[in-house]
């Protein structure tokens, strides 16, 4: 009824021809949108208000940052490559994409952990300074997405694999590479626009 | 498989991008590079809605919802700016210390003088503490009069909870370091000992 | 479609239960629950308010705690009862039945956001318990005074409040999510968006507008939270920190927010007056497009709240500008509404009197908005009384007029029985009198200069004049008579449930869908699939035929059109 | 409604009292109509017997018996934006000329009074600390306006001046006065526990007089 690939829908009645989980998630995309976009424009907007946080700015781990960024588009290409798989009917393919894509969220985390542990470890905390409490406020508030992504990812590679709801491979896949949208805004606000 | 050699160009696309804004990363000293740095990342948001989630290939009205979001987002960001991004009419937070320690510096400490005192109890402190220092029956503040274990205390104990503030049971005595000199504490203490406690 | 239910007990039929016809009423009961709360709590505000004797005595409330009776009557107000009732209580009962679907699209997400509103509202009800007493920041708590215990004084109340508001908005966000795509996507065949009634049209436009102004508002409450609890410094001006990036983050949703409130209740009163007037909707594509340009305008006019908070005044002018153009398209719903009246054949049922007295009280509401919305009115206008009767006269019809005129116009679809007709007329001519007399003095009031929240205001002289006095006075007596006057609605309500006159399918001759089902509709709503065929207002239409043509009503020499391939394959079992 | 505006302190007093004067008759005017209309439409529209309501689907040319009225509320918009910007330009934008200034401090439940002592400069070691605002008839006041812990507003109603108080910020704004007296300063944001309590006192003398309250001071 949609696209061409016509994977069975979560709900078989569709008056203007998307299927209503599409619909769904299109809306609870956009209200994440809304969550992060007010997060992430107050963090601007206070951003412009204190130049000098390019100094406090300078205390994170950029490299960490960009290594992170690489490894969140990998897991994305996963993610679009198991959705591609699905449509083409290989759920075993699927499946096992998807649980790479899993993994790459298990290394962003890792990576965050480090990032997380040398920076309160150097006497940055939340309450240090109005920057690293939007700090940690903003990347934890990612963190936490990134969790529901892969409990969401992971549920969905176990179902592919006894090939059922092919569905949720590319609904999962859609709100991983939205997750991956928001850190690739997050990178240069807090990392790049730092080195002063 | 022509779909995924597609997926993997642009995976390697949104790499070179992110490399190219490190490396910009390095002056951002200058609008300019900060601006490119965010058309960068802006381009590599819309390849991923574009092309990992098909918002392309989707109906019109749903990639109105994805823009409706955006839009509000914007309408935020372009109300608040100016205000809250340029500060308007800000006071630089003065470190509270200064303050002290340029009195101090120039005169001694004399012992607490009843008439000035009574100058600072009567702007500061009558607010809770009311002229008659009961401080409307002890529901805004110490009852000095009639709650006789108040001027009982020490003076220490009485300074620090002047310029310290305190929270009790009636509700919080804000701190007067910020704004009251030693001197005037000590002034204002020796006025309340000297009109409603005993000596 | 309406298979006959597998046995269900008490507790998946009742309790946990996924029919929408269920969660709405749940929704509904919650809500009239809460606004016993709201209406306490608004009866010991008055009382103060009259007791107090110029000199600042005769006050029984202590001061800390009348500041937070007037934060949890706002509060419980505006989230707990208009937002239930108008949002989640009808928009739940109707949006499937008048799109002729079998149930939302998402029936277990559905139950999922009552479960998570009664947590929340568990969460509020304690909130006032805890040592050191509820949330004192008025219905806004802006910080320094809602970050800082020390400040306020309260500690585990702001807490609690915080996250019931929270949990409050992720529970609208999953009712919203359901909303939108079953009035989308779950339309009968043969149903356009422009066959939709104008009541779905403005629940859809009000789920969209809350979930694209709430996201901000959640980053400010969890920031607010951050800063209460963890001593983060998101709003701390010693650090660097903006209380007034809060009065942004919480009016960006508080403006968008009151309009989630007035779009269903626009809602119920054109469904009720085009039936009970027996007359089409006037310009039905107007109206519409007259709801999506609110809906715009209505994310671009929050700062008309913050004229005089402290932002900068060369701001103010083009949000000052917005807020008047706002009136224009609300302006079109209104007239358009009155247009419908004109030529009708108006039948004077409870409904329709709430209905009427919706319009004549929320123009008052509505025109008095202007000059708070205009910048330099605003700097005297701001926070006084005159702001407390403008929107009194705005948000009370809209809950507790267009509320009861939903309420007794489908509760023989909700209950399968008629509400007493003469106990609703005593109930309207009661409650319209009273609340004009509590509110019409407190414009004078405003206009003396009298502000707001203000616990002993026989403190300062100019508010202890005997006109100030009186005008409070005036203002108590007439809400104990407006709650007088409830009584009969409350006892109306719960004692037609069972014992009401049986009612028909179709009690009001009403074309749209959920008349032309069962009532109370079984599970699965309708025996067969509808088809709809016309626009949902063809009342009176020309020629002497019937006096309406119900929307799946195949045109005459045609039986049904057979099913359309879109329909759902399960229902073809 | 009207006469129960305030005695008019300040010169700007009278241009919002006019703001406030143009939007009341407009605004009134609009209510009214619509309310005999609305009543008329009841009453008359009532259902007789026999009587079929007519069917007046308000497409086509029709629709602008609501457009009509509807460019009408455009146009009262435009004229009450056009009357109220001017005033709202000279009350907040264009601060005049200071003849004289102080510092006004919020804090929680009391209101403190700086002038600037002999050096005639603010934030100097002379500075003179009051907890009434004392001015002299006839004269430019600007003030600063700051809160020291929570959100506060420095409300003067015969003045027509409501402005917040904001920690972390201070705030310019002005007012003048003709008419010498005493005058009631409120808190007009909740602030906690004192927020009813917060009164203090605008105390308008002639020149001499307050020359000589500040030399007590």
């Amino acid at each position: 009824m949609s696209h061409a690939h016509a994977a069975p829908l979560p709900e078989e009645r569709t008056s203007t021809g998307v299927a209503t989980g599409k619909v769904a998630l299109w809306w609870f995309l956009a209200s994440e949108v809304a969550i992060f976009g007010g997060l992430i424009m107050s963090y601007v907007v206070c951003r412009l208000a204190h130049p000098e946080w390019a100094e406090e700015a300078a205390h994170t781990v950029s490299a960490a940052g960009a290594l992170n960024t690489v490894v969140l588009l990998t897991s994305s290409l996963f993610a679009v490559l198991a959705h591609s798989a699905a449509t083409h009917g290989d759920m075993k393919k699927a499946s096992n994409l998807l649980f790479a894509t899993v993994g790459g969220g298990l290394v962003f985390l890792c990576v965050k952990a480090y990032e997380y542990h040398h920076e309160i470890s150097e006497g940055f905390t939340p309450v240090a300074s109005l920057f690293w409490g939007f700090y940690f406020f903003m990347t934890g508030l990612h963190g936490v997405h990134v969790v529901a992504g892969m409990t969401a990812l992971t549920w969905a590679a176990l179902k592919a694999r006894k090939n059922e709801a092919p569905w949720a491979v590319e609904y999962t896949g859609m709100y991983w590479h939205l997750v991956d949208v928001i850190w690739i805004f997050l990178f240069p606000l807090v990392y790049l626009a730092s080195a002063s | 498989m022509s779909h995924d050699k597609k997926y993997i160009v642009i995976w390697a696309a949104l790499l070179v991008a992110l490399f190219v804004s490190l490396g910009l990363g390095q002056f951002v000293g200058n609008a300019a590079v900060v601006g490119t740095i965010f058309v960068i990342a802006a381009v590599k948001a819309w390849l991923v809605v574009a092309e990992f989630m098909h918002l392309r290939l989707e109906a019109r009205w749903l990639q109105l919802v994805f823009a409706g979001a955006l839009a509000a987002i914007m309408a935020f960001v372009i109300g608040i700016t100016p205000d809250v991004a340029h500060h308007w009419s800000v006071i630089p937070p003065k470190p509270e210390a200064a303050a002290d320690a340029v009195v101090v510096a120039k005169k001694p400490l004399e012992p607490g003088n009843v008439e000035r005192g009574g100058k600072v109890y009567g702007t500061y402190c009558v607010g809770c503490h009311a002229v008659d220092g009961k401080a409307n029956g002890g529901t805004t503040g110490a009852n000095f009069v009639d709650d006789t274990t108040r001027l009982a205390k020490t003076d220490a104990e009485l300074l620090t909870s002047i310029a310290e503030g305190k929270t009790g049971t009636i509700g919080t005595m804000p701190p007067w370091k910020g704004a009251l000199t030693e001197q005037q504490r000590v002034d204002a203490l020796a006025y309340v000992r000297a009109t409603f406690g005993a000596k | 479609m309406s298979h006959d239910a597998h046995p269900q007990s008490f507790i998946s039929k009742y309790v946990f239960s996924t029919d929408h016809k269920t969660i709405a009423k749940q929704y509904m009961i919650t809500g009239l629950f809460m606004a016993l709360f709201g209406g306490a709590a608004a009866s010991a505000i008055r009382t103060q308010l009259a007791a107090v004797e110029p000199g600042g005595t005769g006050g029984f409330l202590d001061p800390q705690f009348y500041n937070s009776v007037v934060t949890m009557h706002g509060t419980v107000m505006v989230f707990w009862v208009a937002m239930p009732v108008l949002v989640a209580g009808f928009g739940n009962l109707l949006i499937p039945l008048m799109v002729g679907a079998e149930d939302m699209a998402f029936p277990k997400l559905n139950m999922a956001s009552y479960w998570v509103f009664l947590l929340s509202t568990v969460v509020l009800l304690i909130s006032p318990l805890v040592p050191g007493g509820g949330a004192a920041g008025g219905w806004t708590s802006y910080p320094p005074l809602a970050a800082d215990p020390a400040l306020s004084g309260v500690e585990w109340g702001i807490t609690l409040w915080i996250l019931a508001v929270a949990l409050e908005l992720v529970a609208f966000l999953m009712g919203g999510i359901n909303f939108i795509t079953t009035a989308i996507n779950m339309r009968a065949p043969g149903m356009s968006m422009w066959d939709l009634p104008l009541f779905v049209w403005e629940e859809v436009a009000a789920s969209i507008v809350f979930m694209l102004s709430v996201g901000p508002l959640i980053a400010g409450a969890v920031m607010l939270l951050l800063d209460h609890v963890a001593g983060t410094h998101f709003f701390d001006p010693k650090m660097g920190g903006d209380p007034v990036l809060f009065q942004h983050l919480f009016w960006f949703f508080g403006h968008p927010e009151v309009y989630v409130i007035l779009f269903p209740a626009f809602g119920i009163v054109a469904e009720i007056i085009t039936c009970h007037a027996r007359k089409t909707l006037f310009g039905y594509k107007m109206t519409v497009w007259s709801v999506i340009a609110t809906s715009l305008l209505s994310f671009v006019v929050w700062a008309h709240h913050q004229f005089i908070a402290g932002i900068d005044p060369k701001i103010s002018i083009p949000f000052s500008v917005m807020t008047i153009l706002i009136s224009v398209p609300v302006a079109v719903g209104m007239f358009a509404f009155m247009a419908t009246l004109y030529k009708g054949s108006i039948r004077f049922t409870s409904a329709m009197l709430f209905a009427l007295g919706f319009f004549a009280c929320f123009l008052l509401g509505g025109v008095t908005g202007i000059i708070n919305g205009t910048a330099a009115a605003d700097i005297y206008i701001h926070d006084s009384y005159y702001v407390v009767a403008h929107f009194h006269y705005t948000l009370y019809p809209l809950v507790f007029m267009a509320g009861p005129a939903g309420l007794y116009h489908w509760f023989p679809k909700m209950f399968g029985r008629f509400m007493n007709e003469t106990l609703g007329k005593v109930h309207f001519w009661g409650s319209m009198v009273f609340f004009n007399l509590i509110f019409l003095p407190q414009f004078n009031l405003g206009m003396m200069g009298h502000n707001r929240r203000l616990a002993v205001p026989t403190n300062y002289e100019f508010l202890s004049t005997p006109e100030a006095l009186l005008m409070q006075d005036i203002s108590t007596w007439a809400l104990f008579g407006l709650l007088a006057f409830q009584l009969p609605f409350v006892w109306n309500f719960f004692h037609s449930m069972f014992r009401g006159a049986v009612a028909p399918a179709n009690p009001w001759n009403a074309t749209t869908l959920e008349w032309q089902c069962p009532s109370p509709p079984p599970h699965g709503n309708f025996d067969t699939p509808p088809v709809v065929y016309r626009g949902p207002y063809e009342y009176s239409p020309e020629g002497d035929g019937p006096d309406f043509i119900a929307q799946n009503q195949p045109p005459e020499g045609q039986h049904e059109v057979p099913q359309n391939p879109l329909v759902s394959p399960h229902a073809a079992k | 409604m009207l006469h129960y505006l305030p005695f008019q302190l300040s010169s700007f007093a009278g241009d919002i009292d006019q703001v406030i004067r143009v939007i009341y008759y407009i605004v009134g005017t609009w209510f009214v109509a619509a309310e005999v209309i609305l009543f008329w439409l009841i009453f008359g529209s009532r259902s007789k017997p026999g009587v079929r309501a007519a069917w007046l689907p308000g497409t086509g040319r029709a629709k602008w018996a609501v457009l009509a009225p509807v460019c009408a509320v455009l146009a009262c918009d435009l004229i009450i934006e056009k009357a109220s910007s001017p005033t709202w330009e000279y009350v907040k934008l264009d601060i005049p000329h200071p003849d004289v200034e102080v510092k006004i401090e919020a804090r929680q439940f009391a209101w403190i009074f700086t002038y600037p002592g002999k050096d005639g400069i603010l934030g100097t070691e002379d500075d003179l600390v009051a907890k009434e605002l004392h001015v002299p008839v006839n004269k430019k006041v600007v003030f600063h306006l700051e809160a020291a812990d929570v959100l506060h507003n420095f409300y003067v109603k015969d003045l027509r001046l409501k402005q917040d108080a904001v920690p972390g910020r201070s705030i310019k704004g002005w007012f003048d006065t003709n008419t010498e007296g005493t005058y009631e300063i409120a808190c007009a944001e909740i602030c906690g526990k004192g927020h009813t309590l917060m009164g203090s006192k605008l105390v308008v003398d002639s020149n001499e007089a307050y020359q000589s309250f500040l030399a007590a001071l």
